[in-house]
């Protein structure tokens, strides 16, 4: 039955192709990195036009960015694209879910102190 | 260790002591039935805890035990139950059941098996150890912060508690694993994943639901442990820390849990009504697809728990819907458990009559349960006996019914001797009546006011009389164990010897001998359908298959024993417990500690290293 | 009949016969990294709450700096690929290739730890960011600390089939063996692709 | 409804009376939350008696006899499938409505009571094992007993200074926990007079079990003459004595007082040799290092429950013991016996001593 196995990494993917992902994966940290200097950091002070521009989109931006990153990993390095459906299927619907729980949380708990009933009379 | 795997593996099996076989063994249906025997235990012991419950709340003001002493009964009593006896006696079925009804010889990693085993019983013994100490943990099993912090539980009761905890989730994450990875890939030849029996499909489910939701209270433990030994203040309130990330922590992992409690009684029941009914499962994919939707709605209610603590309408709102689609999907297994037995030909044995009252009492939990998720009634119901009513409904009505019919069903197939038909049926209505004369009453004594968790209640509120029929159900109860017991006992010295396929069974366990021999099937089976075993007799024309031959294993390779899983284990007791015993030194690790790490990680790596090919068994 | 019941058993991966076309050793790593996803979920939540809890002591603006912790990130996303080479060496049995990456893979993880534990220290002696300090000292050092040593025992893992690779003991046909600590690598990668900006760069940029 | 008032008449006859119960409602808020647990229960129960009954039946319909044929085997059908998914859901949409509905109703505090005035703000403070009350308005502290006054809707502001606990009266509002970092908020407008029990719901550690309170809902001119009596104890020092001068007294319009307040305490000290043993016996035994006498947020004595008023109290203890003169003597020889664990941790006393004392506390009324 050993012919059902997924056949190597090879045979999909040469090196060529790793090299390539690498390429991106760098550029894409470099952008955050420069987005956080053109937003807040030592740029800002040269560019201010476009840090005005941009700051309001700063977490948005670095999100799609990350997640592009991440993307580029699990489905070439870690070979989700070629490999079993299954295994798409298992991290696609935990990562989904962490996701949904941070937010959740996140919603919770920011959404709770700023309403009234948790105003905080001073004891 | 000089006993290596190698010698294992050439030596004769014969000249092993039953100890170290048992000790070493990595064949599933034992290590199945190790889970089985410490979790009835640690079962018997959480009943006799309740029992001393109920017997102090008999009466109002009652002294039969201290105030502390109970909040310790009750704590250990949820604890135990939920983490020491439903779960592993589950386990205990995933174990000796899955690999026979996907037609396996085995789970796929048969010796983290063993280590899962291990780490659940030192775990249960380590979490009841401290009833030696007098300091088993009273911080209630939901452990609420700040309660359960340095400042307001000084002794080691919680930290008990919490390692305990955390040794158990390792316990269940490794189970997790292994088990999602044997239903996935060792199924038989021709068994997709839609003709797969719906018990294995229940665990499944319940796997995918441990592997999401225990990390979450692993993390909350940690925080819980650091707070405790290391001063930092996730949930204290000396340096902000805020009580409600352990509650929103816990319930992420704790509602979820209840379905982890809950899925593995619905396969066992899915099981039992085809075979006694003998007809299919009425719309196994619904069965299929309603508990994945269960499972998957499971992580979005958890704040139900939490209505009291004024989340704000907005959220409360968005809880109590999702809580109550739940019914939904719920309902489709109820209606169509029914649609199985309509038009059926009911064979009144044991099993089923444990099966029936499952779903007679899951229903009046569920629907408790609904009651609940109406958040403005709940402010009501909260914390008050009401809510023990609905959750005892569904745990002892729903889980503790299914798996003891799954015991009388499995038991001829596990032991090879059948349990007595009579004294099941004294044991079926003996539990019904006591259960619902300890249960049913607490409905309304919580609506008239008691809150849960309280060691006594004045007279004069009209908490008397019910709180004296919960007790006296109690001990009903308690009693239709020992009828059990006796049961066991009985058939253990003289019961009859089980055919390989008492009950004209249709999935692929009963086609081999009662007891399974060690390497379960002689001959790898290819399934075309499902109910295979019932496609099988139809095809031969015949209603019971002539009884299968005991065979030699001769040239069947099994994985084999090891001592590694049990040595890991006690490492990594070893290491918990030595950061529980640190009294706040600067050092963060103490020697125990280190010794347990360093024990773990040998322990792992000559695992890594030694060699699975298997023995020849000669029996 | 009997050879078939033979193959019952997948502990090697290969040869065995398992329902679906992928070893269970792999499924298992699988699994377990999506497991881990909640776990990292919750770490993660945790801090993105507790951030701003530091009345006392310094907060993220005070300690945060972001150019060693760009030399890490960039670190890791090196060893992802550094392992990726080198298991595809090991798969077409390229001794040389598999020696080279993965102890390039090995020194980076090596080189990681060796940043935290710099960082650790830089913030404890020269910040005064202990780790009971406040609340965003603990879940920022609890969350990192986690991921660290995530990476230590992923160091040591990928070690020890480095130690293996030398001793010729990954053929092609154990290739496996390296494809699941690779896995596991790589999701140690992709978590810290996720706590980089979500950590460090936004704590930064409010 | 009416299976729920069966089971109860029955209870009721051979238990009595049931002073705890929710399925009482004397208020706005329990009322509310009442009626959608009714309809949620009728639907329940009609889903019971319908489910349970298709059960029963189809077990006794179908009972095999012994050589009975294999029966029809059926697979499924997707049309009965379809039917039982969308019946449930439709049961669940009457319910969520109001569902709903009543959340958002019971979240928000009225800004004007039933009688027309301000809803009166109390401020509760959990404890390990007793309440606080502490009226900001009026300039009143008090424990274990809160009085208010018919058709006036209360607004308790809630927090708690250790662990969580849970606020419950449960004839007049759901429960509410009480959280040491932050504030909680429940309301309620009480429509009958009378005392009514309510407890801590939340496990709150050892004495959980016996952290009870009264409350007391006064007719408007009780209520007046209880708050002037409090007011009184606000011009007391924390020993109980007359404050050589009086410092401001709060004016508070909306109750008039009805005596003048220091002659009401002046007179009572004065008389009994035994009371004024009393006196020098708490502040000679340190009842005063956590217990207070003067009812206006004191400074000092905060450790214990506000005395202001104890003996007149109804219920000592957390709520558990009657305030009879035994009660209060086994309160102060056997402390440590009614109530394992309490935070109040003193000396031996002496019969005579009680005695002393208890008259003492007897004229704090
Ligand atoms: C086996 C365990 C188990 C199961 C299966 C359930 C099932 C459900 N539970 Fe329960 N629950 C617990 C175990 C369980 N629970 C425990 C242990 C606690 C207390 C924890 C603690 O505080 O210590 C608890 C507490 C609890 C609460 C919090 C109460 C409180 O503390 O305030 C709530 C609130 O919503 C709730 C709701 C539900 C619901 C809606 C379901 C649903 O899944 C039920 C669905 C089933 C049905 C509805 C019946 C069948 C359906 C039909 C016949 C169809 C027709 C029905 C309708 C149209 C309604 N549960
Ligand atoms: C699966 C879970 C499960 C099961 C099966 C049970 C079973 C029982 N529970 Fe359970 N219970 C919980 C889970 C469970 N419980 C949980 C989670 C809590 C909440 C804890 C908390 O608040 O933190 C709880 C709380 C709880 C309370 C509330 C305590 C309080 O709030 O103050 C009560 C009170 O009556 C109670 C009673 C019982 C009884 C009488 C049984 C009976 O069914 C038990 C039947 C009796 C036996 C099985 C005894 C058999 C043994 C013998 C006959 C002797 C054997 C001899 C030897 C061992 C030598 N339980
Ligand atoms: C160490 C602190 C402490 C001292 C000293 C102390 N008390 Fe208390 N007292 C408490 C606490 C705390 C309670 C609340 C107990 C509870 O119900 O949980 C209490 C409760 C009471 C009550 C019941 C109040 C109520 O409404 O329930 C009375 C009466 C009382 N104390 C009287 C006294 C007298 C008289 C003395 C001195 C002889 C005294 N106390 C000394 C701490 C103290
Ligand atoms: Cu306070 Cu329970
Ligand atoms: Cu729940």
């Amino acid at each position: 039955m050993s012919d059902h196995h997924a056949e190597g990494v090879g045979a999909h993917t040469a090196s060529a192709e790793y090299i390539r992902i690498a390429v991106v994966l760098f550029a894409l940290t470099a952008m955050e990195v420069l987005l956080y200097e053109a937003c807040f950091g030592h740029l800002k002070a040269s560019m201010p036009g476009l840090s005005t521009s941009l700051s309001p989109w700063f977490v948005q931006l670095l999100l799609v960015l990350s997640a592009f990153k991440f993307w580029l990993v699990a489905m070439f390095y870690m070979h989700l694209k070629f490999d079993l459906k299954v295994l798409q299927w298992l991290f696609g619907f935990s990562l989904v879910l962490a996701t949904i729980v941070i937010m959740a949380l996140f919603t919770l708990f920011t959404y709770n102190r700023t309403l009234w009933w948790w105003g905080g009379v001073p004891w | 260790m000089a006993t290596s795997a190698l010698e294992y593996g050439h030596a004769t099996a014969a000249k092993r002591s039953v100890l170290v076989e048992w000790l070493t063994t990595v064949d599933h249906k034992k290590i199945g039935i190790m889970y089985g025997a410490s979790a009835f235990i640690f079962f018997l012991i959480g009943g006799l805890e309740a029992l001393v419950i109920r017997t102090q709340l008999m009466r109002p003001d009652n002294h039969l035990v201290t105030p502390d002493f109970y909040n310790q009964l009750f704590t250990m009593h949820g604890t135990t139950m939920i983490f020491l006896a439903v779960m592993p006696i589950s386990a205990m079925f995933f174990n000796f059941f899955v690999p026979l009804l996907i037609g396996a010889r085995d789970v796929a990693f048969p010796r983290l098996n063993a280590m899962s085993l291990w780490i659940f019983i030192l775990g249960g013994l380590f979490l009841n150890f401290s009833f030696l100490l007098g300091a088993a943990p009273n911080g209630g099993w939901f452990g609420y912060a700040p309660l359960s912090s340095r400042m307001y539980a000084p002794g080691h009761n919680m930290d008990f508690w919490v390692i305990g905890l955390q040794i158990l989730g390792v316990a269940s994450l490794a189970a997790g694993v292994n088990f999602f990875t044997t239903i996935l890939n060792m199924r038989a030849r021709g068994m997709t994943l839609m003709r797969m029996p719906i018990f294995v499909w229940a665990v499944l489910v319940t796997q995918v639901l441990v592997l999401l939701s225990f990390p979450v209270i692993t993390v909350a433990l940690i925080y819980l442990m650091l707070d405790r030994t290391f001063g930092t203040s996730f949930f204290n309130l000396t340096a902000n820390g805020d009580p409600m990330l352990w509650q929103h922590l816990f319930w992420v992992f704790g509602h979820p849990e209840v379905y982890i409690l809950i899925l593995p009684a619905f396969g066992i029941v899915s099981e039992i009504l085809p075979v006694f009914a003998r007809k299919p499962l009425f719309g196994y994919s619904a069965m299929v697809f309603s508990m994945a939707f269960i499972a998957f709605l499971g992580f979005g209610v958890w704040s139900h728990h939490m209505f009291a603590t004024g989340m704000g309408p907005l959220a409360d709102s968005f809880f109590s819907l999702a809580t109550m689609l739940i019914a939904i999907p719920t309902g489709v297994k109820i209606f169509n458990w029914i649609g199985t037995l309509w038009g059926g030909s009911l064979q009144f044995k044991t099993p089923l009559y444990f099966a029936l009252g499952f779903i007679a009492m899951f229903i009046m939990g569920g629907l408790s349960g609904v009651i609940h998720a109406v958040a403005p009634a709940d402010l009501q119901q909260t914390d008050s006996y009401f809510v023990v009513a609905h959750f005892h409904y569904v745990l002892f009505g729903g889980s503790i019914f299914s798996l003891t019919a799954g015991a009388y069903y499995w038991w001829p197939k596990m032991f090879g001797k059948l349990l007595d038909e009579g004294l099941g049926k004294a044991h079926f209505w003996v539990m019904l009546a006591g259960f619902n004369l300890t249960f049913f009453p607490m409905h309304f004594v919580g609506l008239l006011g008691m809150p849960r968790r309280i060691y006594s209640y004045p007279a004069g509120l009209g908490f008397d009389t019910l709180n004296l029929l919960s007790t006296v159900g109690a001990f009903l109860l308690g009693s239709s164990f020992l009828i059990f017991s006796y049961n066991i006992i009985k058939t253990w010295r003289s019961g009859a010897q089980a055919p390989a396929d008492p009950w004209n069974g249709a999935t692929l366990e009963w086609s081999i001998p009662s007891p399974p021999q060690e390497w379960n099937f002689a001959v790898e089976p290819i399934v075309t359908e499902k109910d295979p075993l019932w496609g099988l007799k139809r095809a031969a024309g015949v209603k019971v298959l002539p009884e299968p031959p005991r065979v030699s294993g001769e040239g069947i390779h099994l994985p084999a024993p090891s001592w590694w899983p049990l040595i890991v284990s006690v490492g990594f007791l070893t290491f918990l417990v030595g950061i529980m015993v640190k009294h706040a030194s600067a050092f963060p690790f103490g020697p125990i500690s280190i010794a347990g790490f360093a024990i773990t990680l040998y322990g792992i790596y000559k695992w890594a290293y030694e060699p699975v090919d298997g023995h020849a068994p000669t029996t | 009949m009997t050879t078939a019941a033979l193959d019952l058993h997948a502990h090697d991966a290969g040869a065995h016969h398992t329902s679906m076309p992928v070893p269970s050793r792999k499924l298992a790593m699988w699994v377990f990294i999506a497991s881990e996803c909640m776990f990292f979920a919750t770490l993660i939540s945790t801090f993105v709450i507790y951030r701003d809890s530091h009345a006392k002591g310094p907060g993220p603006k005070d300690v945060f700096g972001v150019p060693l912790v760009t030399a890490g990130t960039a670190v890791l996303l090196f060893s992802s690929f550094f392992v990726v080479m080198a298991l595809n060496g090991a798969q077409q049995g390229d001794r040389k290739k598999l020696l080279r990456w993965l102890s390039l893979t090995v020194l980076c993880g090596v080189f990681f730890v060796g940043m935290q534990v710099y960082e650790f220290t830089h913030f404890v002696t020269e910040k005064h960011l202990g780790y009971t300090t406040n609340l965003f000292a603990s879940s920022f050092y609890t969350l990192t600390g986690f991921h660290g040593t995530h990476v230590a025992v992923g160091t040591l893992w990928l070690a020890t089939l480095l130690k293996d690779a030398w001793k010729g003991r990954i053929p092609p046909a154990k290739a496996l063996n390296l494809e699941i600590a690779a896995l596991y690598w790589h999701f140690v990668d992709v978590v810290w692709i996720i706590i980089f900006p979500v950590v460090y760069l936004m704590s930064l940029g409010r | 409804m009416p299976l729920l008032a069966v089971v109860l008449a029955g209870l009721a006859a051979c238990t009595g009376p049931f002073p705890q119960s929710t399925l009482s409602p004397k208020g706005d808020f329990a009322q509310t939350v009442d009626h959608v647990f009714m309809l949620t229960v009728y639907l329940a129960v009609g889903v019971f008696i319908l489910v349970e009954g298709v059960l029963l039946w189809t077990i006794f319909k179908f009972r095999g006899k012994p050589g009975d044929a294999e029966p029809k085997q059926i697979h499924g059908s997707t049309v009965v499938e379809v039917i039982w998914t969308i019946i449930p859901a439709v049961v669940l949409a009457i319910v969520a409505v109001p569902t709903v509905q009543a959340i958002f109703k019971t979240a928000e505090v009225p800004t004007v009571s039933a009688d027309g005035k301000a809803p009166l703000k109390i401020e509760v403070i959990g404890h390990q094992w007793w309440w606080e009350f502490r009226y900001p308005e009026l300039g009143i502290t008090t424990a274990n007993e809160i009085h208010v006054p018919l058709n006036r809707t209360i607004d308790l502001r809630m927090k708690s200074i250790d662990v969580i606990h849970s606020f419950w009266i449960p004839q007049f509002a759901g429960k509410r926990d009480v959280f040491p970092n932050r504030e909680t908020r429940i309301w309620f407008t009480p429509n009958t007079t009378g005392a009514f029990p309510g407890a801590c719901a939340e496990f709150c550690g050892e004495e959980h079990g016996r952290m009870d309170f009264y409350l007391m809902v006064d007719s408007p001119d009780d209520f007046a003459s209880w708050t002037t009596r409090r007011q009184a104890d606000s011009t007391l020092d924390n020993f109980g004595f007359a404050k050589p001068a009086v410092v401001a007294v709060p004016v508070v319009p909306a109750i008039p007082a009805k005596a003048p307040a220091a002659a009401l305490v002046a007179d009572t000290v004065a008389i009994d040799p035994k009371v004024a043993e009393g006196q020098k016996l708490v502040m000679a035994k340190g009842c005063i290092g956590c217990h207070s006498f003067n009812a206006m947020h004191p400074t000092k004595g905060v450790i214990g429950p506000n005395l202001s008023g104890i003996g007149t109290r109804k219920m000592i203890a957390g709520g558990w013991l009657e305030g009879s003169d035994e009660n209060l003597k086994r309160w102060l020889q056997h402390t440590q016996e009614v109530k394992p664990g309490v935070g109040m941790k003193i000396g031996p006393v002496t019969d005579a001593e009680a005695a002393a004392i208890i008259a003492y506390l007897r004229t704090k009324r």
